[in-house]
């Protein structure tokens, strides 16, 4: 009965704080839902890119160009064979015609010179995509063993290294970058909590003299922490969910010519994420405000 | 029960505030404790209220060293002892009913009777009509009076008034005067620092007097000086 | 000369803190102003101080009407009258030194003598070996003598005390007391908020007595009251 | 002399209550320098891509293929009265190898396909960047209007026109993102200095009561704040102007495929702009602040 009174008092009391500091309430919300929306924007946008880059990654990693000359039929059996394989994880049959299609399609502004050439200069391929690269030069080697089949078999080890090489970057880039951003959300957000405990030491110290007990003083504190938490990081999420719904499909039907995949999935989570990260950082930053007076 | 053992307070490296005090105080006593400014009287009553540590000595409150008290053990000692503060510690933004209604709370006693007791201990200071202000919107003694309603309404076992009459005039502190004797007489503890002299002469109670942080007086029945 | 003409102030819509007041003290006066607690005291000096509006009617300072001072004429004003603040008003964050430093520096007057005067300010309040404490680090009437020091740096032509001794025992009491005397001497007017009965029947001095904001009596050479 | 006095008491009290309020002081460098270089980054990074889609603006809008057949020099002939125009930016002749050349370098990961055609497909065009957009279409009719020499005309419109939305949409995207991330930045260090001068209103209160002027009351906050502001200003520049030293040349190794250039001058300014800009939000801020204070 006692606690559940002490409870209420101590709901009441912040809620009646926050009434009382409108405007320190009100920018400590705004802050909190700025710096989240900040935050969490980018973590949306480099998501993004994580999935552009791994479909980029995604692509073929093996050409045989097949001779004009070779029957269809060995060819089928060519395919079959090489998809049985444990270590390949795709493998595709691209027609003359298809390989011409395929270039106007992917790079247009070059599209004009097949026009120009008159005649298709593409030979008929077999594409393969590894699910495990290390098989990728032995199979490459199996197939230069068919000469009356295979023309020339390109490995795009080039082109695979490049791509993670750059994809690596981007991963190590963009987790520091994501944990800089993170520790500046977390130390701008404490750092507005902890001014705002400090304009009210004065009354921290009178509750202490008065023989309250550190949970008493502290409570109202961190309830009001987590509930400034909670409404800044609400704001955040529902200007981040509502945004990547607006902006995304623009930017998808934008730039068509990259993998992007607009990923309604990961921005409900980031927004349940962002709430949940609002109300600790609101009541824990409060409370470690509060303890540095509690303390002396 | 108060026993002040043998203490030193040095804030600092020059003349300590309090120079080897020992005094006791019983249960049901009414005491005076006078001297000039910065005697060391309300470092006395920091020190027993726990607010500073003694430098040496050790200071006993029923019978508990609280010297030796932990953290967590420390407001329990401050809710037995109600303490009038020199400079009132109101909280500046609560009103006066919150105020007093905020130390009920500390003590958990804040129950059904809760508003009446506040209400009543309002009433008692005259402060009825002023009861929705804050501090800010008081004169310098309705202040006053709201750390003395502050005080008393929790029933204190034992209470310690730091200059509780510096802001009232003469009829509103001997008012407060009687209102400390009378919960003196129902078995509150009573400890009062001031420098009302004509105060310390009327009552004749007991006076323990400070000077440069030594004890140089303790008389029952004394006046305010000599 | 300051001149208080029917002076209405109201906080709130409840009794007014000041009722149709007027009043009117000379240069060179020496003023007792004393009353029951909230009766209006330090309304009336904040409404001189111009750190309150009047609800109606008009105060006049030296001839002009503070009420229609402009913003950037305040200062100018608080400078001709040097206040000791029932609460002291001490910088929390300054020295002694500095707190009364700082009031010289405010009148533009901290020239090459200005340690002096502020080394003598505080040796005349008997605080040099304070002087580099800060306000938590003193005793109640240390804090109360600081503002004192702090009011009389800069010598100003208007001296108004809202309960200068509340804080101090009778011995330092009456030596702040002689000290206000012996400025008025030297053409200081004083004004003095008190409920110091013993100080305002022995001095026998002009007593303006108020209750519940209305002047009640004008007395020269009055008792604390009747 | 007075007036000198007080110049010397207003800086002197502002160094003082920094060093009195360290723990304030220190955080409000520090959010003011973590927000300027989140913000210096922010606008480095958008100075980068936008010089990079400049440097892609500035490719070729127009080709001519030239006929097999034509005499040498006729086209010369032509290609003088092209330049000759006013709103012909550059003209530059491509041989049949150059052009082949030319498809090696610039898609490497599709060069291969050269080596397995065996013949060159490419013809000798001539690529024409216009000054002014506008003469594009004219250019390209007058052109067609010589079949002996020129074989096909192509106008990049596509190219030019979905480079120009990218670059539109960059630039507007970009600057909508400076504004929101410059605003977020002001906020949060207003708010910052806000809070902070916050919690010393009594005192604020105190001075004035004493008889202090508004600028004896405000001198101290402004230069404080100016203080501060330049600190965390410098701190960010020094952090922005030596990161960009140390990651600038590397993303140009690694992304070389792409127009990136270091523009170690704009950095240089835009450190200047943020020391002028730390300096201006600190005192203008803490203007403002003690403003409300000094007005009740
Ligand atoms: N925090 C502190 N740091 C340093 N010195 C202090 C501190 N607090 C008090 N003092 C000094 O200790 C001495 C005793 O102070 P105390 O407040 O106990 O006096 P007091 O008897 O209550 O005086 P008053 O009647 O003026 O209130 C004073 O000289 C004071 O300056
Ligand atoms: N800001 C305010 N808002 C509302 N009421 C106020 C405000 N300030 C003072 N009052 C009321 O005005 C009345 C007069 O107050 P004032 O401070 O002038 O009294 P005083 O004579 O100085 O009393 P004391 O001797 O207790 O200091 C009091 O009843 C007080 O409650
Ligand atoms: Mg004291
Ligand atoms: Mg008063």
């Amino acid at each position: 009965m006692a606690r559940f009174r002490t409870i209420r008092y101590i709901i009441g009391a912040a809620f009646g704080s926050m009434w009382r500091n409108l405007l320190t309430t009100f920018t400590a919300i705004i802050t909190i839902a700025i710096m989240l929306i900040v935050f969490s924007t980018f973590l949306a946008v480099n998501d993004t890119l994580d999935h552009m880059i791994d479909a980029l990654g995604r692509r073929t990693n093996l050409v045989a160009y097949v001779q004009d000359a070779a029957p269809p039929s060995e060819i089928t059996a060519l395919v079959q064979s090489v998809s049985a394989r444990a270590d390949v994880a795709e493998i595709v049959f691209v027609s003359r015609e298809q390989a011409a299609d395929d270039f106007r399609n992917t790079l247009s502004d070059l599209a004009e010179i097949l026009d120009v050439i008159e005649t298709n200069p593409f030979p008929a391929s077999i594409e393969v995509r590894m699910a495990d690269p290390e098989g990728l030069l032995p199979l490459a080697d199996e197939l230069r063993l068919q000469p009356a089949l295979i023309d020339q078999v390109l490995v795009r080890a080039d082109v695979v290294g490049r791509l993670l090489r750059v994809s690596n970057l981007a991963r190590i880039g963009g987790g520091i970058l994501i944990i800089s951003l993170g520790a500046v959300t977390l130390f701008v957000i404490f750092n507005t909590i902890r001014l705002a405990v400090y304009s009210r030491r004065e009354e921290i110290e009178i509750m202490r003299l008065i023989g309250a007990t550190d949970w008493f003083v502290r409570g109202p504190f961190v309830v009001e922490g987590a509930v400034i938490g909670f409404i800044g990081a609400g704001l955040s999420a529902i200007a981040v969910v509502a945004g990547y719904a607006r902006v995304g499909p623009t930017l998808e039907s934008l730039v068509s010519f990259l993998p992007i995949q607009t990923q309604t999935g990961f921005v409900t989570n980031l927004a349940l994420f962002t709430m949940l990260m609002g109300v600790l950082i609101g009541s824990v930053g409060s409370y470690f405000s509060v303890r540095r007076y509690l303390e002396n | 029960m108060i026993i002040v053992q043998d203490v030193v307070k040095a804030y600092d490296e020059i003349t300590p505030a309090l120079d080897h005090v020992s005094l006791q105080i019983n249960d049901r006593d009414f005491v005076f404790l006078v001297g000039s400014s910065g005697a060391g009287k309300t470092t006395l009553i920091r020190l027993i209220n726990k607010d500073e540590e003694p430098t040496s000595g050790s200071i006993f409150v029923d019978g508990v060293n609280i010297t030796r008290l932990k953290r967590g053990e420390v407001p329990s000692l401050r809710r037995k002892i109600g303490v009038i503060f020199q400079d009132f510690k109101l909280l500046p933004h609560a009103t006066v009913s919150e105020n007093v209604e905020f130390a009920l709370r500390v003590v958990g006693e804040h129950d059904g009777r809760g508003h009446q007791r506040v209400e009543e201990a309002i009433e008692t200071v005259g402060l009825s009509a002023q009861a929705r202000r804050r501090p800010y919107q008081l004169s310098g003694g309705e202040q006053q009076r709201v750390a003395i309603a502050r005080c008393l309404v929790t029933d204190p076992p034992i209470v310690i008034a730091d200059e509780p009459t510096g802001n009232l005039d003469p009829d509103t502190g001997w008012e407060t005067m009687n209102l400390l004797v009378r919960i003196n007489a129902m078995g509150t503890t009573v400890l009062i620092a001031t420098h009302n002299r004509e105060l310390v002469n009327t009552m004749r109670r007991r006076v323990i007097s400070l000077e440069d942080g030594k004890v140089v007086r303790d008389e029952v029945g004394g006046g305010y000086s000599g």
